[in-house]
């Protein structure tokens, strides 16, 4: 049925009308997908279409239902990602999968360790491989030292060495970049194109445009499980391909509605933490978003934690209009009025084995107590309008949270937190693996929020997120604020220069500069 | 990642003089050394009080043979440990093989003693086997899981003996006589038990099975993710760990005698104890078997080292759980030390 | 309540008839209540009752209550029971006897208000004074001794050695007891305690072991020990499981009743007092088979006899 | 078609559950337990002599209460993924201070009850602290102090053991709800020490099942990082937990004393494993996040019973003691062995020429069982 873009000669890899559903949820009903030998294919697709499934079915973790797999020529059905690692296929999970108490080097190696005399492990050419494979990444990281502790771009960039070593045929890469920041994503494209040169297929999935159109040859659209189609990358636009994404145009991205600002909400004074941030000092007024920018690991969402109280500081003070918020205490903030939607969904926005409701109310519940009891209706009748006002997708409240996809558990963060009434909404990475079409829905939220006089700090690593939705821009680098920059003078360039506090024309950022502009446009 | 990562060019191949650095800094941060030198502090200052412990015939030998039993279920509670499971059936597995053993010998009185060793292995791997298999088929709990075989092996242990015991005069003595045993007066047990303690340790360090064994216990769903055999890994960990205990088992019997039900009865949490002590972490993927071993021979050490200091035996249990919370203690301030290392080494860079 | 009893024995013992005697030993594995069992069964085919044995594995202090109460609900003619512990038990056996079930202990006593018979094995002063005096000859009346004993609340072994603390300091004043340790009649402990003794005490001389299973341990061990011949060895002990160390020279001489004996005449007492023949009161005659007749003693007590003991002579005519 | 993307005018509603209620309540492992428990004592009260009898019930609560009791907090504490092996110890040291406390230092009974309470607290503050303070692992802190509370308990007491408590607090333990006046002779079945055992039992079913504090308990166990970012003090509750399993134990511990009127240090000895097979047994996940106390309270019954079933049929309690094993083995594979069994039903495909694309049904029909 696809109409899928020829090329010379036979596709490595095939997908085609691929099923596959978890009990009543069909998380694929017909994946089609088709990469040629040198080529660096994209996927894309809304949260919940369907690109990881289809991602563990080529990987081996899970079985399709039903459909066509095809890989190098011939049907295959592999039965655990051993199968589909010893046919030559290595995959980037989109959730990492390191062993944080082995080093670094058995993380890339473990399982076909080189082995040396007597069958022992040859550790010394171990590490000399590991540290050839950093030096083409261009990152310096002791091959020794174990993964423990790790910064998650660290962490992906693991993830990647691990996949390039394998040498492998094709190389399916889900979601990879979304945790690095923008030097380190040139630097994973520079291998990705010279692996692509070398004659091997890769497969990429990603969220932002700007990526996939500098990036990829051709690119698959999905949409709720299905194929929607594929185009050379050279032949579309971003508009198109939204389209096909949402199955109708998406408006602004940025629905950024001038706001009435008013009283200072949040005011941080001299915030240190010794080796995280120092002299931290801002303010946050109701109906103001605040936006705090900066590289990743500058140590944005540690000041968030911070000021929520899920981690202690030195010295310093955060108060709630005139009221100080005791440090340590995540309860005494939220009572204080602020919320906080951290940037780790699974880890720490929800209980992802608890059910939509308990999520949903899991910060109200102290006020649902009725003669000294907490029941399951109570909670579901308090859950229930808020599901319903972000569109939360599920059938009942007593699914579990981790069965939905991504953009949906978003939503149940949010809901959580909007039913807490909060005059303070922190958000770390608002849409961070989130597609467009939900983007824009979250977008449009935080400006309704602002607009009713909430106050929100907004932290994220899009730029054009920040600057499309920011009232004030603060720029931190390595634990310091470096600019405050308002919504006029605030362009990529300004903040790219705080961010990695250089002077602006020493920046060679045109290139990112002008992608963020194309996509903004 | 700090932006300058960019400029800076990648570690050159470090100096010997800092690699020699690096291995005495990990000496002494070792764990395993720290258990050693309160072991042979231990050693020293009840040697001092009463100088046959170490210098007395029997007190030399005892010193090294009383532990090769733990020492050995230790080596194999490590294994599964490492794996992020346990295994609490081992002093069941250990009672049976013991009692197994003398019933051997009583039916067929001169049979070769290498083959009651095997045999003895080979049931606790069987014992091990029935474990491994629930843990790693039915992917259920293995707290769970051995808790539930300790009360059946042992069930079935005391069903079978009854209050039957076998006594040394239904051993050959050249099998009695392995308890005492010396050669270079090392007894033979204990070299055993070391010996198995070496392959235990070679194995998890310099094979690949080993490192995955690491690998699995670190995070099991990344282990699965990643394609590990975990099921089978898994599974074989449970066995040695089942052979191990049936070993002791035979070695209890050599050493002891006289076998009655009441044979390893709670010796499973000192097993757990001991590795723990050696930091073995109780959550999988790190320590090492000579740690474990080190804590056992402490643990047995202790035991038998405070009644001659002249601290009554009432207390000694006092002493052995107030040395497993300030081991567990020490392992955390470690750990925390060296992720505290780590992130400054990261921010460094 | 009892009735007469009939000569329906040998059958399972569920019924609530008078002839069904539950013996509850300190716990099970232990040979010589093995062998008690053995003699309470042989009484019982004698006087056509029926013997039960039931109790726990490990010799804790509640461990035999629960064995007590089902005696209790089955309404058992008698329960027949070693103590663990003299007060731990005492209400479970009070209940036993107001549900009609008569209480004979043996071998180690309850408070004397819990039970209608204790049968003694033989007067605690007298077990308390051989072994004194086994180990007074074996050393030569001076030097270091040891005492390896069972669990830390035996009740009848800790009679037996506060007996002879005082017989040591009154009667042997060149007799030292340095340690007291508990082996808890558990093979592995006391082995290992014995070995700790003797590298925490290097000048003992002697160890006194008034349990059977300690001091087979206790045996074990010194045969292996370059203090085997040095340090003597003596106690109570099972001659079965003796044989090996008094050939090889480790012991050379302790003591024991016949737990045969001991079983068998319990069982008997508590055949007289289920079917109605005595009380339990001071003065009461029962006869006991081919032991002869006894006579209750004072706060209940029948006495079985004087220990016995065992050298390199006697140890091969007897098979407990 | 649209310009933006609109946020829904008409509300959506939800169903608040997916399945039926009967399904909901059937399809759990409590109910299997309680089905188990329910056969049982159905079964051993025709068939078994003397099970009927008026002392069953009597002594199997007597026997179970300090099981109950320990059980209740230990659920609590298994919920949110922590361990506690030394409720046994604690009750030993408790019985200890209780023994020292009246006979040694001569207080009145009540202050003496106070201050072995007040140990117990002690000692579960201790777990506590470094468990939830410390942050150290829960089986390891308790292994430790397993030794460390029995240590002292013996240390203190040695061979001694201290039985002159007052027969009023003895009886107590023992005395029946309703006297044998009332009943006219006839014998209740149900001890005192039901009382402060249900009241525990509503008050920890409101804590764990109907507050706001229970929520919280099992949000640490699924996930504790994400309870903490939702204001869940995570340590204080688990400090709060692992100081009420040591008061309740010390409770079980001053009841287990006035029981058998003996105060040692070796009392309960390894009553924990018991404790913990009973919760198990009961549903409760080891991994946290999962259980519930009508699954427990079945567990401890069942156990309580199939015991005294097996001593009154004269079957010996190492039978009785491989069942439970087989059960608790057996209650965790129930899940597994299902899907194993259809496992080994695909496993067959698997071994065959992978599917040919025309026939998908096969592998659908295999996959989705596996996936279950
Ligand atoms: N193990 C599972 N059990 C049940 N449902 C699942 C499972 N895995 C995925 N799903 C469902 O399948 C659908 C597709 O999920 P998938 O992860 O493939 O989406 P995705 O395209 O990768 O989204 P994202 O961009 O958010 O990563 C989602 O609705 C998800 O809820
Ligand atoms: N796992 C960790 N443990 C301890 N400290 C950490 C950890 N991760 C990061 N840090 C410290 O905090 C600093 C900032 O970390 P982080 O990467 O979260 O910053 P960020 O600006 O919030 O980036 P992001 O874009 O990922 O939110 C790092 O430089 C590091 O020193
Ligand atoms: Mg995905
Ligand atoms: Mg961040």
């Amino acid at each position: 049925m696809a109409e899928v873009v020829k090329a010379p000669q036979s596709p490595v890899l095939e997908l085609a009308e691929v099923r596959k559903s978890f009990g009543p949820v069909v998380a694929l009903r017909s994946g089609s997908l088709s990469v040629d030998a040198g080529s660096i294919h994209a996927l894309i697709g809304e949260n919940g279409a369907g690109k990881s499934t289809m991602v563990k079915i080529v990987a081996g973790v899970h079985r399709r239902d039903s459909g066509t797999f095809r890989f190098q020529g011939g049907d295959v059905d592999f039965g655990s990602t051993a199968e589909s690692k010893g046919s030559g296929i290595a995959v980037i999970y989109q959730e990492p999968t390191l062993f944080p108490d082995l080093s670094v080097t058995e993380n890339i190696f473990m399982g076909r360790m080189p082995r040396g005399r007597g069958r022992r492990i040859d550790r010394k050419a171990m590490w000399a491989e590991a540290r050839e494979l950093f030096q083409r990444l261009g990152v310096d990281i002791d091959p020794r030292r174990p993964a423990l502790g790790l910064s998650i771009a660290d962490q992906q960039i693991i993830e990647i060495a691990k996949a390039i070593s394998l040498d492998a045929s094709l190389l399916v890469m889900d979601e990879p970049t979304a945790a690095l920041s923008g030097v380190e994503v040139q630097r994973l494209f520079a291998v990705a194109r010279s692996l692509r040169d070398e004659g091997r297929a890769l497969v990429f999935i990603s969220h932002r445009f700007d990526e996939v159109f500098d990036l990829c040859d051709t690119v698959t659209v999905m949409r709720d499980g299905a194929y929607v189609g594929t185009h050379r990358v050279a032949d579309t636009t971003v508009p198109e391909l939204v389209k096909e994404m949402v199955g109708r145009e998406v408006g602004d991205l940025y629905p950024k509605s001038p706001a009435t600002i008013g009283e200072p909400i949040l005011q941080v004074d001299d915030l240190q933490s010794a080796g995280v941030f120092h002299d931290v000092t801002f303010q946050v007024r109701a109906g103001e978003i605040v936006g705090l920018a900066g590289l990743v690991g500058a140590g944005r969402s540690e000041i968030a934690r911070a000021v929520f109280g899920v981690d202690g500081y030195d010295s310093g003070s955060v108060r709630i209009g005139d009221r100080a918020v005791p440090p340590r205490s995540p309860r005494a903030a939220i009572k204080a009025g602020i919320a906080f939607i951290p940037e780790d969904r699974r880890q720490q926005g929800l209980v992802v084995d608890s059910s939509v409701a308990r999520n949903v109310a899991s910060v109200i519940r102290g006020g649902l107590t009725r003669g000294g009891l907490l029941t399951g209706r109570a909670e579901n009748r308090a859950a229930a309008p808020w599901a319903a006002a972000l569109e939360v997708k599920t059938n009942a409240l007593d699914m579990a949270a981790t069965t939905m996809s991504g953009g949906n558990q978003q939503k149940v963060v949010i809901a959580k937190w909007l039913a807490t009434t909060p005059k303070l909404l922190i958000i770390d990475e608002p849409t961070r693996g989130i597609d467009v079409g939900t983007k824009a829905e979250v977008h449009r939220l935080l400006s309704e929020l602002a607009g009713q006089g909430i106050a929100i700090l907004m932290i994220s690593s899009e730029l054009p997120e920040v600057l499309g939705m920011a009232d004030r821009v603060l720029v931190v680098c390595e634990g310091r604020i470096t600019a405050e920059l308002d919504r006029d003078t605030a362009t990529p360039e300004t903040v790219m220069a705080a961010a990695t506090n250089t002077a602006p024309s020493e920046l060679s950022l045109s290139k990112d500069a002008e992608m963020v502009h194309e996509v903004t446009a | 990642m700090s932006s300058h990562t960019l400029t800076r060019p990648p570690a050159p191949a470090e100096s010997s003089a800092s690699a020699a650095r690096r291995v005495l800094g990990g000496l002494l941060r070792s764990r395993e050394l720290a258990v050693l030198l309160v072991l042979v502090l231990l050693v020293v200052v009840t040697t001092a009080k009463s100088s046959n412990f170490l210098f007395g015939g029997d007190g030399w030998r005892d010193l090294l043979v009383t532990p090769s039993i733990l020492l050995l279920l230790a080596a194999g509670q490590t294994l599964v440990i490492i794996t992020r499971n346990v295994d609490l059936s081992v002093g069941s597995t250990l009672g049976l093989t013991a009692y197994l053993t003398g019933k051997l010998f009583i039916e067929v009185p001169d049979l070769p003693v290498p083959l009651v060793f095997l045999a003895g292995l080979a049931f606790g791997a069987l014992l091990g086997l029935v474990n491994g298999l629930l843990v790693a088929f039915g992917r259920v709990p293995a707290l769970v899981i051995t808790l539930g075989t300790l009360m059946i092996y042992r069930g079935v242990f005391l069903e079978w003996a009854g209050s039957d015991r076998i006594n040394p005069s239904d051993l050959p003595a050249g099998f009695l006589s392995l308890g005492t045993d010396q050669l270079l007066t090392i007894p033979v047990l204990t070299i055993i038990a070391l010996v198995v303690v070496a392959a235990v340790g070679y194995y998890l360090h310099t094979s690949r099975g080993g490192r995955e064994l690491y690998a699995i216990g670190s995070d099991p769903d990344a282990a699965q993710l990643f394609g590990l055999p975990v099921t089978r890994r898994v599974l074989a960990a449970f066995v040695v760990c089942g052979a191990l205990a049936g070993l002791a088992g035979v070695f209890y019997a050599a050493r002891y005698g006289s076998i009655s039900s009441n044979a390893g009865r709670n010796i499973e949490l000192e097993a757990v104890a001991a590795a723990v002590i050696g930091g073995v972490a109780i959550f999988g993927g790190s320590g090492t078997v000579w740690g474990a071993a080190a804590g056992a021979f402490l643990l047995v050490t202790i035991d038998r080292a405070l009644p001659v200091l002249g601290i009554p035996d009432f207390w000694q249990r006092a002493v052995v759980g107030a040395l497993i919370i300030g081991a567990v203690v020490l392992d955390r301030v470690l750990k925390k030390r060296q992720e505290r290392r780590l992130i400054e080494a990261r921010d460094q860079s | 309540g009892s009735d007469d009893d009939g000569g329906d024995g040998g059958d399972g013992g569920s019924g609530g008839d008078s002839s069904s005697i539950t013996m509850i030993p300190k716990n099970l594995g232990n040979p010589y209540f093995d062998a008690s069992t053995a003699g309470a069964e042989a009484a019982a085919e004698e006087f056509g009752g029926s013997v039960e044995e039931v109790g726990p594995d490990t010799a804790t202090p509640d461990s035999q209550v629960s064995f007590i109460n089902t005696a209790a609900q089955q309404g058992a003619g008698a329960v027949v029971v070693s103590a663990n512990d003299p007060s731990a038990i005492c209400d479970a056996l009070e209940e036993a006897s107001s549900a009609g079930v008569k209480v004979v202990t043996f071998d180690s006593d309850t408070e004397p208000e819990c039970r209608d018979i204790f049968v003694n094995q033989a007067d605690a002063a007298g077990i308390a004074a051989k072994q004194v005096e086994l180990i007074a000859a074996q050393i030569g009346d001076e030097g270091e001794v040891a005492i390896l004993s069972a669990a830390a609340n035996a009740t009848n072994q800790n009679a037996w050695i506060e007996l002879m603390e005082a017989d040591l300091e009154e009667n042997h004043p060149n007799i030292e007891l340095v340690d007291i340790v508990y082996g808890d009649d558990d093979d592995q402990k006391s082995f290992d305690q014995t070995a700790a003794l003797l590298s925490a005490h290097p000048n003992l001389k002697g160890i006194i072991s008034p349990t059977t299973v300690g001091i087979a341990a206790a045996a074990r061990y010194l045969s292996t020990s370059d203090a085997k011949g040095k340090v003597a060895l003596t106690g109570l002990g099972a001659p079965s499981q003796m044989k090996a160390f008094i050939e090889d020279g480790t012991v050379t001489e302790f003591a024991l009743w016949n737990p045969e004996d001991l079983g068998y005449l319990a069982a008997f007492a508590a055949n007289a007092l289920a079917s109605g023949d005595i009380e339990g009161a001071e003065g009461d005659t029962f006869e006991a088979g081919k032991l002869g007749e006894y006579t209750v003693g004072a706060d209940g007590v029948v006495v079985l006899g004087e220990p016995y003991v065992f050298d390199a002579e006697n140890i091969d005519q007897f098979k407990f | 078609m649209t310009t933006t993307i609109e946020r829904a005018v008409d509300e959506r509603t939800y169903a608040s559950y997916s399945r039926p209620l009967l399904w909901r309540l059937v399809m759990t492992r409590e109910f299997a337990i309680i089905t188990v428990l329910i056969t049982v004592f159905t079964y051993a009260t025709g068939q078994i002599p003397n099970f009927d009898g008026p002392l069953t019930l009597y002594y199997l609560f007597l026997d179970t209460a300090p099981i109950m009791l320990i059980a209740l907090p230990m659920t609590l504490v298994i919920i949110t993924g922590e361990i506690d092996l030394s409720v046994a110890s604690i009750m030993g040291l408790t019985s200890v201070m209780l023994g020292i406390g009246f006979s040694d230092v001569g207080l009145p009974m009540p202050v003496a009850i106070l201050l072995a309470l007040a140990v117990g607290a002690v000692c579960g503050g201790a777990n506590g602290f470094l468990v939830a303070y410390v942050g150290l692992p829960s089986l390891a802190v308790t292994i430790g102090t397993l030794a460390l509370y029995r240590g002292i308990a013996v240390g203190l007491l040695g061979t001694e053991a201290i039985t002159d408590f007052p027969e009023y607090w003895t009886d107590l333990a023992k005395q029946r709800l309703v006297g044998d006046e009332l009943t006219g002779g006839a014998i209740d079945s149900y001890p005192v020490i039901l009382i402060p055992f249900v009241v525990l039992l509503v008050a920890f079913v409101w804590l764990l099942h109907f507050s706001s504090f229970g929520r919280g308990v099992y949000e640490i166990g699924l996930n504790d990082e994400a309870a903490r970012f939702s204001g869940v003090d995570v340590e204080r509750t688990k400090m709060w937990l692992f100081v009420l399993s040591g008061v309740v134990s010390a409770f079980a511990g001053i009841y287990y004393t006035l029981r058998f009127g003996s105060a040692r240090g070796d009392n309960a000895e390894y009553y924990e494993l018991q404790v913990i097979a009973a919760v198990l047994l009961g549903g409760v996940s080891i991994f946290g996040g999962r259980g519930a106390l009508h699954g427990v309270v079945a567990g401890v019954l069942l156990i309580g019973v199939l015991q005294s079933a097996m001593r009154l049929d004269g079957t010996s309690t190492n039978i009785a003691n491989i069942v439970i094993g087989l059960l608790l083995v057996g209650s965790v594979m129930l899940t597994s062995v299902l899907s194993w069994v259809s496992a080994l039903t695909s496993g067959r495909a698997r071994r065959e020429p992978p599917p040919p694309p025309h026939n998908p049904q096969q592998s659908a029909a295999s996959d989705a069982t596996r996936s279950h």
